[in-house]
């Protein structure tokens, strides 16, 4: 297998995840490719919209780290990270991962592999404006949780 | 030594400012923390529950007791919700 | 939770990942969206092609119930279900899964159901044709002990 | 009664039609297998290794004790391959 590809994007603009998911899919010898999109969703009380903010000096290494081990961990031809910054609006994507590799389990626990470990360990934060004021979305303790059936760090 | 120390999110908020040079004799985090505390309100509000505080040295997360010798950049933020 | 959406195409015809996945996104509720797509890789000897069977009495309703299933198993907003099957070289794509919900575990858990029935419930068969002549795919013991995590039948 | 007898993949090839009306009073799948294999030797190799023959009846999978009792359309197949 020819060396994986990494692809990271930290943009405030939208992706298209079908160009993404084309793109991994090139070559020979990739049979499965795996998308996760994560999108903003409605609230309860109404969200006007969601304030994303990162640190942009770490946000690029980190999920460049989270993307390279995962190539250690699976036989993956490539990978792509796509996150968003700024203002996002309900029914906004947010963010993608992709993962390409010959067969579709390596594929699938790559990519929820790198999902658990962007939740807690890429730099990014979001606070919810709605019509009752704003606030930070807090961390969830389910969230550390998963990265247990990684065996972490 | 000077440090840029850096914050994000409500810690950005509670604070004041995004970042700010500091000169200190700090060994580690910790201690640049309760320097940081003994400064103002702001700050000591800002850092009063360290279970919610996390903190990148030169860009890696790290632990808190981590030296800061040759640091150059430090950064607190409460935990990641990214996503 | 508004009724789950179910679209199933069975077809000579290749889809559009990024059309899919964007209908699937619709709706207030939808925050998580995973897709599997599976493609057509070369192999040692050369392929020229495969040639897909289907049964076409029975394939519509045999995905439609795999889909019910996921639905009944996992809180979706929507699952998509699409298969090729007549002449494909390799890079073309087979088929497609699809899982959209509030939340990343059961988007992720849905669509590797959705593959693992797919692969041993649902009536496609390949043949492979390659320069040293044409044989078909048999089927992996694997694909049948992958149901065992999801309690079979 | 007359049913109707599809065949799929190599078990298509080996017999070497897609489709049969049958005049049969078997009462079970495993029954009308044996009829049709006591017919013709390209029936006989064809279910020569039932480890690898699939069966629906009335386009469900059935296992091959199932009654025909009211069938129509009876499938012949290999492990599915799909995905």
């Amino acid at each position: 297998m020819s060396t994986p590809s990494i692809r990271v994007v930290v943009s405030e603009d939208d992706f298209d995840l079908g160009t993404e998911a084309a793109a991994l899919e090139a070559g020979p010898d990739t049979g499965a490719v795996v998308t996760f999109t994560g999108r903003v969703r409605d609230v309860a009380d109404g969200l006007r919209h969601m304030q994303i903010e990162h640190y942009p000096g770490m946000t690029d290494a980190a999920l460049t780290d989270i993307a390279q081990q995962a190539i250690a961990r699976w036989p993956l031809s490539g990978v792509t990270v796509i996150h968003r910054y700024g203002k996002l609006r309900p029914g906004d994507r947010i963010m993608m991962v992709a993962t390409a590799s010959r067969h579709r389990d390596a594929a699938f626990e790559s990519a929820a592999f790198l999902m658990d470990y962007l939740k807690s360990r890429a730099p990014f934060w979001k606070k919810e404006v709605t019509n009752q004021g704003e606030g930070w979305v807090a961390s969830c303790d389910s969230d550390e949780a998963a990265l247990d059936r990684w065996g972490k760090p | 030594m000077k440090l840029q120390v850096l914050y994000f999110a409500w810690l950005r908020e509670r604070i004041g400012l995004g970042r700010e040079d500091v000169i200190t004799e700090a060994a580690t985090v910790a201690d640049l923390i309760a320097e940081l505390r003994a400064r103002e309100d702001r700050y000591d509000l800002a850092f009063s529950d360290m279970t919610a505080v996390r903190c990148a040295v030169d860009q890696m997360l790290m632990p808190l007791d981590t030296s800061l010798v040759g640091a150059r950049e430090v950064a607190f933020f409460p935990p990641m919700t990214g996503g």
